[in-house]
């Protein structure tokens, strides 16, 4: 099998739906990277360089897009309406805030609001986290926002094989999908299969077994939750780490029989915590898991604040591996 | 306008008539069963406004896509969206276009090439440029035309598609129906420009500006716009000025306006008794073919409210489906 | 002391405010209502009749806006940047969409970003909640995106008492202000004092004592859950009911207070449950009160959906006092 | 141009230099250190475009205010943003701009009247337009400025404050740096009108494009348009066609531009060069003139980014501190 990094395999993923099926178009800004100038033609391929090589095989079907958030995601969602898959870059996360009724209000609420009578197969892929100094507009993670909002799907993988997986059942999938990529991992790399497959959504990975607690996490957090495991298991502390893969729909049959059996649960998220999608998995254990829990959940998140661009605040603001370890310590402790 | 060579035949001149007809007995009867208080919701109606969805729709087929605003009940009738439907939809049942779940504001149905109602002003224009994309791409020769009013034409997701229209050559038609008034704000304080054909031209595009309460003023101008965009001439924008005859949503007493305002322009500017003048001037239709039509549209409005007021509500577990395709 | 409705404490609020502060400037879309329009000069006074009776006495401090929610509320963000103190509407909390990221990525962040030099008070005064059959765009509860965000502060009264006074507090805070009004109880009675008074923000008040149940809660569904108490008490079972009246800041330690009296938790919130309000509160008590709780923590929300427009419909999404009530006991039977 | 009539004094043009060398061997360094690493986050330089900045910045005062871009050290320098705090800021430092929490895309300085650099593009548009909006309340004579670039100039907040604007009647200039770039796309692609008069006038707005690399056409035409703003004529929009002489951010390897595109340019349209020229040949200012500047301005960047490199990182506390007034 072959390694891969995140971006490969994301690639990859576009290559091999945008072959078997006709309807899959790309579009954003800058995704060719230089529609209209005088140079090379596929300049960019995204801003990561995501899209590299797509658009000497599919031509059209990848479209360079004005600066135009709201009419370009906008038209994403109305052709996925009329019988195409698009996959719209919204290249930050952070740029919700001027696209985002085209997301929660319309795709979102169609199927419903028209009676069942419609279906919206967009995938809407977008750069979230901090890590690279972007500052505060440029580095949040901002998917509880999405989590929050029924009719639509929300993917975060973290690692090649789930980000290919994922990526492909997201575009076969007929629901609106916010596929969610943290910017600090592109370049890990994994065993990808070369073949077609995709990963049913709804379904958590166990990324390491543990009989002393669960750490339930997703994104680029669960590096940091395998480090900080690692470090436990040296004083004989065994996580259990859950990788939720998509936060909608959650799969919070595996995170109840891991507290099952821990008794401990310790939730992670790089968001600050308010309303965040650990606050909502603490409280689905709390309500479905409470007489397992033989202690005060834990929860490691980014403090109530905006992300600060200096490398030294930035620091302090992600969670670390050896924050999460203090707090399954003093879970264990309690 | 002489009978040789009319631009329409009588077969499309009846169905006109019957179309702004049904719209206009639609809203009529909303309008008195709203104030009953049976109906629930917020209602905008389209009365007086029906010659610029119908001349425009005339061009459209199924194949053909729009997107429409809050006051959307012309554009979907005039789309082609079943009546009695729409009726149970505004009453919230079960039979209704949308099973009860979307009500006045958001209606749609997409196999008529109806994208739906839209309570988000200015939401549907990049919705049309999506659809108008997918046409280009299905080679299906199909157009898209998007709705908003003078409002909205400030909204920053409808200036954007302009451009993206534009961009992407798409064959897309923006309406502005402009009625003078956006709720009690005037068209006059709200937009800047003078004339929509200024603001197209800010993106490139375009546009026209008509007598939206003359159907065959607007059946002409949206004919041309159409039929260009159909051949991969790209997209443009029509300003319809028309007429509102009720308040902003039923229920709205109107003291912006000025006295005898509305009587006035309900008295002139009416664009049902206009086509009935136009037709009859020109010899192409007789009284009693209006009064047909008049008849037949009459016996559907009471069939629709009564059927709507027989059916059933939808059951509570319909408040969690369709949430999801897959769950 | 006056019975006002909560229409009427508010407009008087703006009254005794602008009356005070000449820097006070109020916007929105038809707040004066009429502008340019050959009739009456303030027709509407907001699509609630809110401002009714403001533009004739402060004339030019009021403005109609045009259709364009992100220019005006950044222009009132902009303002209060310069020194203003504007009030601006945006008519129904669905509309965030459209102008969120002056909001989240301007307002919230402006003091942050340009380290602690900045300050911004500008209150945005919304209404939401279902039970008007205005359907999945006009009737949503969207507090938790609000109180997801560092920066800035969510108010959200459930009488005309404090809705008087956290505007009045909201107008004099430095800090971006969120005030959520819920579209069923604006003409809800109750004392108003005639004089100017200020609810500081992050104290919870307990509308309710008792020693079996905490109910916490907000805005509208404070009405629900009192319903419920009313209902529970006939059986003996006493709640202790928390209005929450600002979701952040959040009055925390009322809260933990209350449940280690009450043993019990129920959250209950007009939003869908995922990373809402309710998880939040409930997640915070897991880990900082988890000692006190004797059974797990009882959620009433709206489902994973979007609002409905049937009134049948509605009436089953939108938590009743029934529910409320059966979720308690449920509590208490676990 | 001669000497007499000529429209800045020798002090005005000695400062107008200093300001576009400052600009220019601001963003010369920052680039040389940003590729030694040292310097983190994204950056987006503003070298070749100073006189646009420096042109307009020349009519503002305290009172007035601006809103910038993600490419904001012109526009920080030109409204006298310290050249020191600048280079802590970029560096993280607890001594920049704003304590090392914004960055390179966030410095503000309200006590300038710089409202900030802009990570959303559009973004400052409607911030601009609630700072004329003050200035029209407390009758201070101010006004405001809003810069995009071509990108950003399709973006819906930027579109709906330029209706705002004229709606209000406020004291706002829009302009439009069209560099013939957004990234890697286009201007001639992404922004559907040929001229930007166009775009202006479809909000009823006065608009003028100049040469922005031309600082004598830029000051002339922003002064016109900031004197009518002043004196309550309302907002108008300028467009300034400019030059980027890097790539869109630091790292970018450019190679959708033409093969010797931006060496073509750099020796034929440097503002810098044109307006040391433009001086020499109107004899307003010696060679020795503008030496003397070189030398102050060298002497600055060098001991501030000495100063920066030195300079304390923020303590950790202050991850927590500056979210809330109040607490
Ligand atoms: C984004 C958004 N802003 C505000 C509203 C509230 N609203 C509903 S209709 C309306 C006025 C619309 O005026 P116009 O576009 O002229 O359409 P008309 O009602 O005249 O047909 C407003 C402000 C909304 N529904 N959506
Ligand atoms: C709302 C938003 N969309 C996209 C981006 C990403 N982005 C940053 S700069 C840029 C191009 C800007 O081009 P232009 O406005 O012409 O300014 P220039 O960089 O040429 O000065 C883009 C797309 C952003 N920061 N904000
Ligand atoms: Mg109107
Ligand atoms: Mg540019």
């Amino acid at each position: 099998m072959a390694q891969q990094t995140i971006r490969q395999a994301i690639n990859q993923a576009f290559h091999q739906e945008m072959e078997r099926d006709s309807t899959v178009i790309l579009m954003g800004e800058d995704i060719i990277g230089g529609t209209g100038s005088p140079g090379e033609e596929e300049a960019w391929g995204g801003a990561m360089g995501i899209y590299k090589g797509l658009y000497r095989v599919y031509g059209d079907r990848l479209l360079d897009t004005p600066l135009s958030e709201a009419a370009f995601v906008g038209a994403a969602i109305g052709a996925a309406t009329c019988g195409m898959r698009p996959v719209a870059e919204l290249m930050f996360i952070d740029f919700l805030g001027v696209c985002f009724d085209q997301i929660f209000n319309q795709a979102a609420k169609f199927r419903y609001m028209f009676g069942g009578k419609a279906q919206t197969p967009v995938v809407i892929r977008t750069m979230y986290g901090a890590g690279l100094s972007a500052a505060a507009q440029h580095s949040q993670t901002l998917t509880s926002m999405f989590t929050h909002v029924p009719g639509i799907k929300v993917v975060c993988p973290s690692n090649p094989y789930d980000a290919k997986g994922l990526m492909i059942e997201a575009i076969r999938d007929n629901d609106p999908v916010i596929y969610c990529e943290h910017k600090k991992i592109y370049d890990t790399t994994g065993d990808v299969p070369e073949e077609m497959y995709s990963i049913p959504f709804g379904e958590a990975d166990i990324r390491r077994d543990g009989d002393d607690v669960t750490i339930a996490t997703y994104g680029m957090m669960v590096h940091r939750a395998l480090e900080a495991a690692d470090q436990l298991a040296a004083d004989g502390i065994e996580c259990e780490v859950v990788d939720l893969r998509t936060l909608s729909p959650l799969d919070t049959d595996t995170i109840l029989e891991s507290v099952e059996n821990t008794g401990h649960l310790v939730v992670v998220d790089e968001a600050p915590p308010r309303c965040s999608v650990a606050a909502d998995v603490a409280a689905q254990v709390a309500r479905d898991g409470f007489r397992d829990l033989k202690a005060p959940v834990g929860m490691v998140t980014a403090p109530h604040t905006p992300v600060p661009f200096s490398p030294e605040l930035e620091k302090h603001f992600v969670p670390s591996a050896d924050k999460i370890a203090a707090c399954v310590r003093d879970t264990l402790d309690d | 306008m002489s009978n040789d060579n009319f631009p329409l035949s009588r077969d499309e001149l009846l169905r006109a008539y019957r179309t702004m007809k049904t719209i206009r007995e639609f809203e009529e009867r909303v309008h008195v069963e709203f104030a009953t208080g049976d109906l629930p919701g917020f209602v905008h109606l389209y009365a007086g406004e029906e010659a610029a969805a119908t001349g425009i729709m005339m061009h459209l087929g199924p194949n053909d896509h729009i997107a429409s605003t809050h006051r959307g009940h012309g554009h979907c009738i005039a789309k082609g969206v079943d009546v009695k439907g729409m009726f149970a939809e505004l009453y919230g049942r079960a039979t209704g276009t949308c099973r009860g779940k979307g009500g006045s504001m958001h209606i749609a149905d997409l196999d008529m090439g109806m994208m739906g109602a839209n309570g988000i002003l200015g939401a549907g224009a990049p919705l049309v440029c999506g659809a108008a994309l997918a046409s280009k791409y299905k080679k299906d020769g199909g157009v898209a035309v998007s709705f908003v009013g003078d409002g909205a034409s400030n909204a920053g997701n409808f200036l954007e598609s302009l451009n993206l229209a534009a961009v992407w050559d798409l064959p897309a038609i923006f309406v502005v129906e402009n009625n003078a008034y956006a709720q009690s704000t005037s068209r006059d304080y709200a937009v800047a420009v003078d004339s929509y054909v200024d603001r197209a031209a800010g993106f490139g595009l375009p546009g026209v500006t008509v007598d939206g309460t003359d159907f065959f003023a607007v059946h002409e101008a949206a004919g041309e716009m159409i039929a260009r965009a159909r051949k991969g001439g790209g997209p443009s924008l029509l300003e319809c000025s028309m007429i509102r005859f009720y308040g902003h949503f039923e229920g709205d007493a109107q003291t912006y306006r000025a006295a005898g305002e509305v009587e006035e322009l309900r008295a002139n500017r009416d664009c049902l008794t206009r086509f009935a003048q136009q037709v009859a001037q020109a010899g192409v239709l007789e009284q009693a073919d209006l009064d047909s039509v008049d008849r037949e549209v009459a016996a559907l409005i009471d069939e629709g409210v009564a059927e709507a007021q027989q059916a059933p509500h939808p059951s509570e577990d319909q408040v969690l489906t369709d949430v999801y395709v897959s769950y």
